[in-house]
């Protein structure tokens, strides 16, 4: 579904991506690991077009999007819940989540909204709140309805469960197999690594802008490098 | 004389809250004073001017005119002095030195194509004063307060209930937030820009045929007073727009009215700074609710 | 007994963030801040670091009420923190950053920096020495020249708390700083903490992740809806029925 | 590189050569209409000298912007860089104030043909002025004006962001008093205002005889219109600023009965004037007002006092020859400056009716 | 030689070095990321207080132009505190309009003398000329003129001044009270709860601006004779501004390189006539397009000194992987 072939991508001089290869295959939930300045939040930005590619392809269901500009990237079905959340802060919760569906035309907007209520009652509850004043965990789930809001094809998430308590972690994961199970292709970046690898099908492992390692999740959780590494010594399970 | 003062501050009010309401939006959106729009409002009034007196053209044709004029004007600004900010990391004051460089240039351009006389409409426009016992009004101030309302409630509406108006909202707080959630950012901001000139020139013909003058600097006299009723309202409100420039323009016809007008302007200002610092964020803004997080 | 917090409550319009919150914590102890999301913890913050005042309550830090006081006041006082979404100066370098942190130790003034007086010079070459040093405790030590805002976020979240540090805090918060960690990282940060500790400095800890809670704090609050629900050692907590509930859930940890 | 490789070398000894005048003038901004006039009046002047052939002038117009920087600076370029001899202009009196010393110091005669408020040529030795000073003009406009409509208790106005203005506003103060009336309001206004309303409306509620404006065209015309919207019909006495019939064109019907004081008056019989007025209309099409008058006269006394010291480049001579001129037969009548360099002209007083100044009789 | 010496250049070079220090007033200020545009209005108090001080009591001018820096700050102390209480544009706007009041209220005093300005102010150049005279120089020396002497020295005075005021700003940028103007103006509130007193720095920035304003007014003052009301408007206001984001606001060399183009402009442009106000606004927005951060910005220069330590330094980092964290 989405293929990124031989990407680099940077800041101005500073190259984050020097060759990145990765592939999601449809209906699939990917999950792509690595340490800190390692270069996932750029891949993610990449895709959407925030970030210009210097070099490299990305198509997504068989169309080159390299380039392409945010919204029309966002228009084909690609959707991402930013790292750091990026809640629109002035604006209410349920505007924020109205804001997710933005380009839906379809009649199905309300019963969507409702099921996010559903998964995160919390939002419900502070419905009027502006969204800047929500606490942290708060937002997280927000950015994550929101995302939902636009019924993507594909769901690019960025460390989703940062800053939220552990029953809610266990409740994100939980949801993401839940949307993947609907079928919403997923690439997911996360630093709770063990969570990351266990509910998904295919894994990256990224150092310093480049992918070092990819295969069956399996495989890469029982890889000494990838213990060694990511998970303190200690196996997945 | 007392009532007949007040019409005289809501009217003079009224144009003030008219060119806020362009500031406003812009920045709303762009978060940047638009400094040249106190010159697209006077092209406007040129144009619309120049539609009446050289072209025959009725009022409500010089109007649409002057809006569509306006409009391009808008188009071009964004493209020219704004667009190319936006791409780099770029210092929050460069806007202002760009459409400082558009406002001189476009007075400076008024003032070769139009001359610096001060010219204005032909005295059919400006109309019979309907004595209201109380007070008197002219036909062109009862529109304008109506314009200028309407458009207070039309913009108020527009962005608070309308998918557009949310597109605006979303862009003005987070450009890569918006675009991630799907809106046309460019498009949304080229839209505004335009909205907002076309409106700003419109509000140069009303208020050209209100007070009889159209010349190449009242850009820059109208463009303060609109900027200052800007920040009384509180930065991006429109009711603070409206608000705001009705209580500049009261306060400048008391100060006249009932004290010293030779302070006028002082008065006013002072009004401004009091008010400030009292309320940092203006009239109708909020503060920052992100603390500490 | 370095900080207490005396019946202290927070209302943000008809909400209550914090309600009648009392505990306190010794020298050089860990505590941990537990509680699901939205529960108050970085409220709790903000109240302690004067960003915000209570809406009730007292809070005394060394034998000093310090309701009230402006935050760099009480950082001058010693205690500093991080922030939940960071806050760094980005277009400082990441030296610069920490050595903002040093501000409130140092003190040349106007006219010694103007003449670089042999003072300043000292002072400076000694904040400087010190913002590396802080650098290389906190794992970011070849990112000196860097600028902040370019850092990955995990690499900002240690240069926050390198620049918390700098401040020769006697009381360090951390509000959620293994965030965006993984595990390898996040044990770095368990002993950059326990490194802390060993500095004689206490901590207030926030943090989701409770493999590393456990392992660092000695001691837990925990809060739900604003008003604290237990108190107690690590073994306590992770028994009670109410925290299991409301917070950490039935499997285990 | 500040340019000006050819021009550095000022060809100061060829005999017979022009002679350099500077002229700062107010060409672009809001009252550029009287910039404009002393412009066409000395193009006109030295076109006609250059013509006779007796001197030959130069003229190196330079724009104010009515800004005092910006006359400094042409001041400046004109003395040094051009070298010019003379310097006529500037338009305002706030400017001349302000580059009035830099001439003086430099050893420049400068003239200006606008500059009508008090003190001017206290500046010092090398100022002089053909502009009638309004302490002359105002007490006339002012005593006719009480005589032929009989007035008691009069409001002021003014621009109080004008130096000339506030001058002209202390002279229209002393002058109501000197004539036994009464001055029942204050009215302030700034240059560059386009509302009035508000002090209109108070001065209508005290029903006063007559308003006396001190101000630019731009404003006044906008008080006319304003005034009589709102139905005050009493006489609008002006000063120096309202000698534009820009003030007409603007002020259309509104500016009927406006009086004002002035040397100059276009319907004058006489041969001079009447020839100025053919020519001038021949060339710009439309009558020469006071502005264009003054500075037309300017040049010419400037020609004559060149003439007699005999030099195209002495500062120094030409300044005793200007302040030895006298008996200057000038559109605006008989001319000398005089022990300070003042004028020493006639006034007329003109009424506006049917669109025109005429002498209000 | 000589066209070094011509009155009209050395005139410009005047204007140029008291913009100049306009810029630097600026710059202060906005070091703590304040826009403050109350600069012309700071310049017109030290203007007004300087001229009457040397008018009317007959002060020296050497202690009549640093008596009216100080005037200058006593404003800033009024209208600082609440001030610096404000953020962004708001701050910007609210300080336009002190600028305003200001100017109205000079426009109103009797001893201000309104709109008719205050003329015959004692100038530098010719009080050093009478000095001179006095000495016995009436006629100069090595070959130039007095008043060539005296126009020289005038610039050598303010050259000096302009320079101690560059020092001024360079240092106080590489002390640490210029990392705690920085830090405010990155992020305000992490400076506050990092230890740092912002008001008080604010305010110090503040003050430093306005007593910069002031003093350049007073010079300003005694350079050109005259002062009015019209000098101090809100075109003049802009003006510094414009010197600030041309050349860049983000280091002191910035606002002074766009002070001396912006100053020099308008005169290399006078052939251009009707045209000139045209190209200068389509310079300022060419400018913005090619150099948004404008001429010299923090970024080139720690881009130029961070691409020379890297070339240097590129042997060494060529392995890759080194920065893999774990
Ligand atoms: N805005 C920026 N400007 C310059 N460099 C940047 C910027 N953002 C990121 N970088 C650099 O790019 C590299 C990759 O960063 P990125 O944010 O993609 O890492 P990451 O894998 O998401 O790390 P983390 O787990 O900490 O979020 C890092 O070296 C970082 O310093
Ligand atoms: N300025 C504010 N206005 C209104 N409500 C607020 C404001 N700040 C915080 N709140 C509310 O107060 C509650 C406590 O927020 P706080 O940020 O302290 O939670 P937290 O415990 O830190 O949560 P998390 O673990 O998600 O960060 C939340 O419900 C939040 O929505
Ligand atoms: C053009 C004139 C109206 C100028 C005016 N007389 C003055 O001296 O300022
Ligand atoms: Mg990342
Ligand atoms: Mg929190």
């Amino acid at each position: 579904m989405l293929e990124i072939t031989q990407l680099v991508a940077g800041y101005g001089n500073i190259k984050a991506l020097k060759t990145v290869d990765i592939s999601v295959p449809e209906g699939a939930i990917v999950s792509l690991i690595g340490a800190n300045g390692a270069g996932k939040t750029t891949t993610m930005k990449s895709i959407m077009g925030l970030v210009q590619p210097g070099a490299g392809q990305i198509t997504f269901q068989g169309q080159n999007i390299t380039g392409l500009a945010v919204h029309k990237v966002v228009n084909l079905g690609i959707s991402l819940v930013p790292e750091g959340r990026s809640i629109l802060s002035q604006m209410t919760v349920l505007e924020n989540l109205e804001m997710g569906a933005y380009q839906r035309k379809d009649n199905s907007i309300q019963s969507d909204l409702e099921k996010v209520f559903k998964r995160f009652p919390i939002l419900e509850e502070r419905k009027t709140q502006l969204g800047g004043t929500l606490s942290g965990g708060q937002q997280q789930m927000l950015a994550i309805g929101r995302a939902l809001m636009a019924r993507p094809k594909l769901l690019l998430l960025d460390e989703p469960s940062m800053g939220l308590a552990p029953l809610v972690v266990a409740d994100i994961f939980k949801v993401i197999q839940e949307i993947n199970a609907e079928g919403t292709t997923i690439l997911l970046v996360e630093q709770n690594v063990r969570q990351a690898i266990k509910i998904a099908h295919y894994a990256y492992v990224m150092e310093t802008g480049r992918i070092v390692l990819h295969g069956k999740s399996e495989d890469i959780a029982n890889d000494p490098r990838v213990m060694e590494a990511y998970l303190g010594g200690r196996k997945v399970g | 004389m007392f009532l007949q003062q007040v019409v005289n501050g809501l009217t003079l009010g009224s144009t003030y809250a008219v060119i806020a309401l362009g500031y406003t939006l812009i920045f709303g959106v762009l978060n940047i004073v638009n400094m040249a729009h106190g010159e697209i409002f006077m092209i406007g009034a040129f144009v619309g001017l120049m539609l009446v007196t050289k072209f025959n053209i009725g009022i409500i044709g010089a109007l649409i005119g002057a809006m569509i004029t306006g409009a391009a004007l808008g188009y071009l600004l964004e493209r020219v002095a704004l667009r190319p900010l936006r791409r780099k990391e770029v210092s929050h004051l460069a806007p202002l030195l760009s459409t400082i460089g558009v406002s001189i240039f476009l007075e400076s351009l008024a003032l070769k194509v139009f001359g610096p006389q001060a010219q204005s409409f032909p005295t059919v426009y400006s109309g019979q004063l309907l004595d209201l016992g109380v007070f008197k009004i002219s036909f062109i101030q009862i529109i304008i307060l109506a314009i200028s309302f309407g458009l207070m409630f039309a913009l108020r509406f527009w962005l608070a209930k309308t998918k557009a108006g949310k597109s605006i909202r979303a862009t003005a707080e987070n450009i890569e937030t918006a675009g991630l959630l799907g809106v046309d950012t460019r498009k949304v901001i080229v839209m505004t820009v335009m909205l907002a000139s076309g409106l700003g020139a419109v509000a140069g013909v009303l208020v050209g045929l209100a007070f009889n003058a159209v010349e190449p600097t009242m850009g820059i006299t109208m463009g303060f007073k609109g900027l200052a009723v800007l920040i009384l309202g509180g930065l991006g409100n429109i009711t603070g727009a409206m608000v705001g420039g009705l209580i500049l323009g009261i306060a400048e016809v008391f100060s006249v009215a009932y004290g010293d007008s030779s302070y006028r302007d002082a008065v006013a200002f002072g009004l401004i700074m009091v008010l400030l610092f009292v309320r940092p964020q203006g009239l109708f803004g909020s503060s920052t609710p992100q603390g500490g997080r | 007994m370095i900080l207490a917090l005396e019946k202290v409550s927070k209302n943000f319009g008809g909400l209550a963030a914090l309600s009648d919150v009392s505990f306190s914590i010794g020298k050089g102890e860990i505590l941990g801040v537990i509680g699901p999301n939205g529960a108050g913890k970085t409220t709790l913050f903000n109240l302690i670091t004067g960003v915000l005042s209570p809406s009730e309550g007292r809070i005394v830090y060394q034998d000093r009420a310090i309701v009230g006081l402006k935050p760099h006041k009480i950082t001058e006082m010693g205690i500093s923190r991080t922030f939940q979404n960071i806050r760094l100066f980005g277009q400082m370098t990441a030296l610069e950053n920490v050595m903002v942190g040093a501000h409130c130790r140092t003190k040349a003034g106007l006219w010694q920096g103007l003449w670089q007086t042999k003072a300043q010079q000292k002072e400076e070459k000694a904040i400087r020495g010190k913002a590396r040093a802080m650098l290389e405790l906190t794992g970011i030590g070849d990112e000196v020249n860097t600028f902040a805002g370019a850092l990955s976020y995990g690499k900002q979240r240690r240069l926050e708390i390198a620049r918390a540090l700098a401040s020769d805090p006697d009381l360090l918060l951390l509000d959620e700083p293994a965030a965006g960690m993984n595990e390898s990282e996040t044990e770095d940060l368990r002993l950059l903490i326990a490194k802390i500790q060993q500095l004689g400095k206490a901590v207030i800890l926030i943090e989701h992740d409770m493999h590393l809670m456990m392992n660092v704090c000695e001691r837990f609050v925990v809060l739900n809806f604003g008003r604290k629900i237990a108190e107690g050692s690590p073994v306590s907590i992770q028994e009670n029925p109410a925290v299991i509930e409301a917070y950490l859930g039935k499997e285990d940890v | 590189g500040c340019g000006g490789n050819q021009s550095a070398a000022p060809a100061s000894s060829a005999a017979g050569s022009a002679a350099k005048i500077g002229v700062v003038s107010y060409l672009t901004g809001g009252g550029a209409a009287y910039g404009e006039a002393i412009k066409q009046g000395l193009e006109l002047a030295r076109d006609e000298i250059n013509a006779k052939g007796k001197v030959k002038i130069e003229l190196l117009f330079e724009d104010s912007k009515g800004d005092k920087n910006e006359a400094i600076n042409a001041t400046n370029k004109l003395i040094h860089k051009d070298n010019v001899v003379g310097i006529i202009g500037p338009t305002l009196s706030g400017e001349m104030f302000a580059v009035g010393p830099i001439a003086s110091q430099a050893g420049v005669p400068i003239m200006g043909t606008s500059t009508t408020a008090e003190g001017i040529t206290d500046i010092g030795d090398y100022v002089f002025r053909n502009a009638l000073p309004e302490s002359l003009a105002i007490p006339h406009a002012v005593k006719k004006a009480k005589e032929k409509l009989g007035l008691k208790k009069v409001a002021v106005m003014y621009s109080n962001n004008n130096d000339w203005a506030v001058s002209g506003f202390k002279t229209f103060e002393q002058a109501i008093k000197d004539n036994g009336m009464e001055t029942i309001t204050v009215e302030t206004f700034a240059d560059k205002d386009t509302d009035f309303s508000a002090q209109l409306t108070k001065i209508a509620a005290l029903k006063p005889d007559a308003i006396m404006v001190a101000g630019l065209y731009q404003e006044a015309a906008l008080i006319l219109k304003k005034a009589r919207e709102i139905g005050i019909t009493v006489p609008i006495v002006g000063n120096n600023g309202f000698n534009s019939p820009q003030l007409i064109k603007s002020g259309g019907n509104a500016a009927e009965g406006v009086v004002v004081a002035s040397p100059w008056y276009p319907g004058k019989d006489d041969e001079k004037v009447k020839k100025f007025v053919a020519a001038y209309k021949a060339k710009y099409g439309k009558e020469p007002d006071q502005f264009a008058a003054q500075s037309y006269d300017a040049l010419y006394i400037m020609a004559e006092a060149l003439e007699k010291a005999g030099t195209t480049t002495d500062r120094k001579k030409l300044r005793d020859s200007l302040a030895n001129v006298k008996d200057f037969p000038g559109v605006t009548g008989k001319f000398a400056f005089d022990a300070k360099r003042n004028p020493a002209m006639d006034v007329t007083i003109l009424v506006v009716k049917g669109g025109q100044f005429t002498e209000l009789k | 030689m000589d066209a070094l010496l011509n009155p009209y250049y050395l005139q410009i070079l005047m204007f140029v070095l008291i913009n100049a220090m306009l810029g630097i007033s600026i710059y202060l200020t906005l070091a703590t990321g304040q826009l403050s545009l109350g600069n012309a209005g700071f310049m017109s108090v030290g203007a007004y207080t300087s001229a009457l001080l040397t008018l009317k009591l007959g002060l020296p001018v050497y202690l009549a132009i640093p008596i009216g820096g100080f005037a200058a700050c006593l404003m800033a102390a009024v209208i600082g505190v609440p001030a610096t209480r404000l953020q962004g544009i708001y701050l910007a706007i609210a300080t336009l309009g002190f600028g305003e009041v200001v100017r109205v209220i000079i426009l109103n005093m009797k001893i201000t003398n309104g709109a008719l300005g205050l003329s015959g102010i004692p100038s530098l150049g010719v009080l050093i000329g009478k000095q001179l005279s006095a000495l016995g120089y009436s006629q100069g020396f090595a070959g130039f003129s007095l008043q060539q002497i005296s126009n020289l020295s005038v610039i050598v005075i303010l050259a000096a001044i302009l320079t101690f005021m560059v020092f001024f700003a360079v240092r106080l940028r590489n002390s640490r009270i210029g990392r705690a103007f920085a830090s405010i103006k990155a992020d305000e509130h992490a400076a506050e709860v990092s230890g740092v007193n912002t008001t008080y720095y604010k305010l110090l920035a503040f003050f430093l601006g306005a007593f910069v304003a002031g003093i350049a007014g007073g010079l300003a003052a005694h350079i050109t004779f005259y002062i009015g009301p019209k000098d101090f408007s809100y075109h003049r206001a802009v003006e510094i501004l414009l010197f600030a984001v041309f050349g860049g606001s983000n280091v002191v060399w910035g606002p002074l390189l766009g002070s001396v183009i912006l100053t020099t402009l308008p005169e290399l442009l006078r052939s251009a006539a009707d045209y000139r106000a045209m190209i200068y606004g389509g310079i300022l927005v060419v400018m913005m397009i090619f150099r948004p951060q404008g001429l010299i910005s923090e970024e080139t220069i720690r881009y130029w000194k961070s691409k020379l330590r890297a070339s240097s330094a590129a042997n060494e980092q060529s392995e890759p992987a080194r920065r893999s964290a774990g």
